[in-house]
């Protein structure tokens, strides 16, 4: 049996096999298998030099520098190290926090950890398209505001953030700025140090890298002072003591060579992609009662999300599910599904909210692909329409 | 999302979806649209018995799927039986059985009752249209 | 060029290839890449199942339930979870902690940053074969110790603690029991439920899975209560909220099938090594001035630690590192050396601390890699020893 | 764990090392086993002039490695001249230009400074001898 069609990339994206090869390199005996961290002798040498060759590759492929990559085991982690270690390092000097409510749970359920420990925090509403205005966060700004946290490309809806505006609003400021650029990579230009971005967090696996590694970019240029942080984890010094644990030599490569093959690629495919994602929001508008969520005049290629009126969203998937993978609004936890919070922030009502698909569009992508999910998503959303009797 | 083998089957086929037509159809529907789950029952009735049956149904697979196979089992069933007895045999079967032979999770369980609460308005609007 | 021989197995293990051809199958876009959080679709649930099996594979590896796994990138982040989880979710109820001089740096850094904030820690220090006694445990329990962290297996000199005797008394103080059992698997007997342990940190990377991977097993069984944590990172929900990121299916998987070939390869395969260290050890001996670490009685057949008297360590290595690839004490992280602080709770004086070689014998391990190694250690500490003038 | 050429040549031969036997051999030594470095150095001297030179040292590379450099270069030196001028001027290098030649990171040029020590003793055990 055929597997579904997979349009699911901003969930989580295959390897590359260029870079599964390279990952294979650094696990068995004949390859880089030694410890990074082992300096006397040449195992850990050579482990170590890919470590520092994959920090070249994730630098250069978003404007920063090799120093200013920590490594981590996911954009989870680094937006955790972000938030948690910027707020306690400087708890003495404010405790307010600016993010939005269309962020992800990565982010947002830090920050209400924080809440809990005595930290104000301010969750900005964007407009309907998804978009924040850099007035806003300007306005939302306090003499305690020590972080801002905004993502870059959003995961459900694909909006992006104008950054570098932002940039310029907490430097003038003195807030920090944390960006969540998981989705961005291979997707839309990332210009670490040009935004004026304090904190980057990065993610592998969204952009043809492995699951469970990603980095913490730092900087503090432009800055008289670089940002500092409290560890999350502690042990054998490794990140120069910003995060603890052996660096996965496999991973980091992983990540590195991913990096380094989305730059290049990215106005390319981007506009392939454009094309498709185009060829599947008509085949889809075409059935009426369609609605598209986000903002397309600043949004990446790469995803489309749409709210079908008159259906029930987990009936929309299970009827879809044999032929095409795609996601609701968020992975449901438990077997009630719930409305799309990033949705109801846009002020779509519940059913609209919860009746989205979220299309990923990605480097494998085809034609085909795209007819078959507009049959496939027609057929279902035809006939629950009238089993509804809609 | 795993279903089993029967709500699967019959929320894919859904075999008795639509609506009757006619002066002698009764209708019933309970819940709301906006609420993620309604609702609805037409009944032809013929000397008490259910002679056919449809649904409509705006929910997740498993309300589809009981909706559909109630209205299907239903047919055959004589109306003052079903009614005389306390609301729980109503059904063509109990809501815990319901809930049992569809693996229902419990989180969803309310939804039957709304399968219930739609079933037994269409068998009152028939027993009060027949009564006349 | 032939590679040095590798005796650096305690440092990190290549991956078994059996184990790189299963993570090699959750990679690439024909594998089981899927984000195993993915619900809606069977990409993910493929991913999921193959995650489900990883966590059944790791629990029977060490005597636990599935559901005792929380998936971490490491045994540091295992560490940290573990001690920073327990100690902040029962704060209140009290704030002292045991662990001894000899562990891991994983365990002691989070314990000093726990003692910044408020905590007191006794650090016990074992007798000079590096063994703890029940009864220092039990003498320093007090009445607001909330947690025990007490490694199993040394990673310097592989000895072993009584994990067992440890674990009653816990139990009857009422207080947690942390133990890091990076070192263990595969190399002794590890029973997590039968130990009577509440928490135990697990990583893959030194028993032939992939770095970057690792598991805190939590249990309260055998307590009226489950252990609870406050967890590090924050998002997803995955692992039921104790740690908040993808979960890495390649990863898992590695982990998991390293530790299910483990098991059973164990005895055969520890008797096989022990014949190697003592014909190591016997080589080491005869050139004098050589000092065992560590009690052999109670020791893991796989490490052998070695002082030398007489010789400088960081000549010692440079000596010997275009042949042998082996440790010294612990990894430098900055020029100059500095002794071990493990070797130095056991009371050897400077010298014999800064001079130790760590020898970590494995799978691939061979009569002729001790010959070379006995040959090569032999010849550098003569030289070195006639260089000094003795 | 890196040491340029030159350190890992030296450090590999030394060919220096050892001791000078006789009772016209001059000897001076520095710093303590163990505190992690000591040096000691042998001298030949005939007319005033270095002949030969030997060493030990237990120590790191880099302090084997410039011992014995040390050693094979005095060679010819005329003694009172390099105890004439200033300290600095002692060993066949400075400090400065050794720790640059055989690349030593910071914190270990404190070392360089005990086989200076070490081989300052040894000239003025020879001045004080040879002037009797
Ligand atoms: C915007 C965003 N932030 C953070 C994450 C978490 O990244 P990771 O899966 O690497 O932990 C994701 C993806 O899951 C994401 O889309
Ligand atoms: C005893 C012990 N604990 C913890 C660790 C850290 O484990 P990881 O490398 O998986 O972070 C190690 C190995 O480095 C270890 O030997």
């Amino acid at each position: 049996m055929s597997r579904p069609v997979y349009l699911d990339y901003a969930a989580t994206t295959p390897v590359d096999p260029r870079v599964a090869a390279a990952m294979a390199q650094c696990l068995t005996a004949e390859g880089d298998f030694g410890n990074p961290a082992s300096a006397s002798h040449e195992y850990g040498e050579a482990a170590a030099a890919r470590v520092a060759k994959a920090r070249a590759q994730v630098a250069a492929a978003v404007g920063a520098e090799p120093q200013d990559v920590v490594w981590t085991s996911g954009a989870t982690e680094a937006n955790n190290l972000a938030i948690f270690g910027v707020a306690e390092y400087y708890r003495e000097q404010g405790r307010h926090i600016v993010t939005a409510r269309t962020e992800h749970k990565a982010v947002l359920d830090p920050c209400r950890e924080l809440e809990r420990r005595g930290w104000r925090v301010t969750y900005l509403v964007p407009d309907a398209g998804g978009i924040l205005r850099p007035e806003q966060i300007a306005a939302a700004l306090q003499p305690d505001t020590v972080l801002v946290s905004i993502m870059h490309v959003n995961n459900e809806i694909g909006v992006i953030q104008d950054i570098a505006a932002l940039g310029a609003i907490c430097a003038a400021h003195g807030a920090w700025l944390h960006v969540d650029a998981a989705q961005s990579v291979g997707k839309c230009a990332v210009a670490f140090a040009e935004f004026g971005v304090d904190l980057m967090s990065l993610s592998a696996h969204k952009v043809y890298g492995p699951k469970g590694v990603g980095a913490l970019l730092l900087s503090g240029r432009g800055r008289a002072e670089k940002v500092h942080l409290r560890a999350l984890q502690f042990g054998g010094g490794q990140e120069r003591g910003m995060r603890a644990g052996t660096v996965a030599t496999h991973q980091v490569v992983g990540m590195g060579l991913a990096f380094e093959m989305a730059a290049p690629a990215a106005p390319e495919e981007s506009q392939r992609i454009a094309g498709l994602r185009e060829q599947l929001w008509q085949g889809l508008a075409g059935l009426g009662g369609v609605f598209r969520n986000g903002d397309p005049r600043h949004s990446v290629p790469h995803v489309l999300n749409v709210s079908f009126a008159d259906v029930e969203g987990e009936s929309l998937l299970a009827a879809i599910r044999g032929q095409l993978a795609v996601s609701t609004g968020s992975a449901c936890t438990s077997a009630l599904q719930e409305p799309s919070y990033v949705l109801r922030a846009l002020g779509r009502d519940d059913q609209l909210s919860e009746s989205s698909l979220r299309f990923g569009l990605g480097r494998f992508s085809s034609e085909t692909d795209i007819e078959t999910a507009v049959a496939v998503v027609g057929g279902a959303v035809t006939r629950l329409r009238r089993v509804g009797g809609r | 999302m795993n279903y089993n083998a029967l709500t699967q089957r019959y929320f894919d086929a859904a075999p008795t979806a639509g609506v009757l037509e006619g002066t002698d159809v009764h209708r019933g529907a309970s819940g709301h649209r906006a609420q993620g789950t309604w609702v609805q029952f037409d009944l032809r009735i013929d000397a008490g018995i259910i002679r056919s049956a449809r649904f409509l149904c705006f929910g997740c697979p498993h309300t589809i799927a009981v909706s559909a196979w109630v209205a299907e089992q239903g047919v055959g069933t004589a109306l003052r039986a079903a009614l005389r007895a306390a609301s729980r045999a109503a059904l063509p079967e109990s809501v815990l059985d319901l809930s049992r032979r569809f693996a229902v999770p419990v989180e969803k369980r309310g939804r039957l009752l709304i399968i219930e609460d739609a079933w037994i308005a269409a068998l009152r609007c028939a027993a009060a249209q027949t009564a006349h």
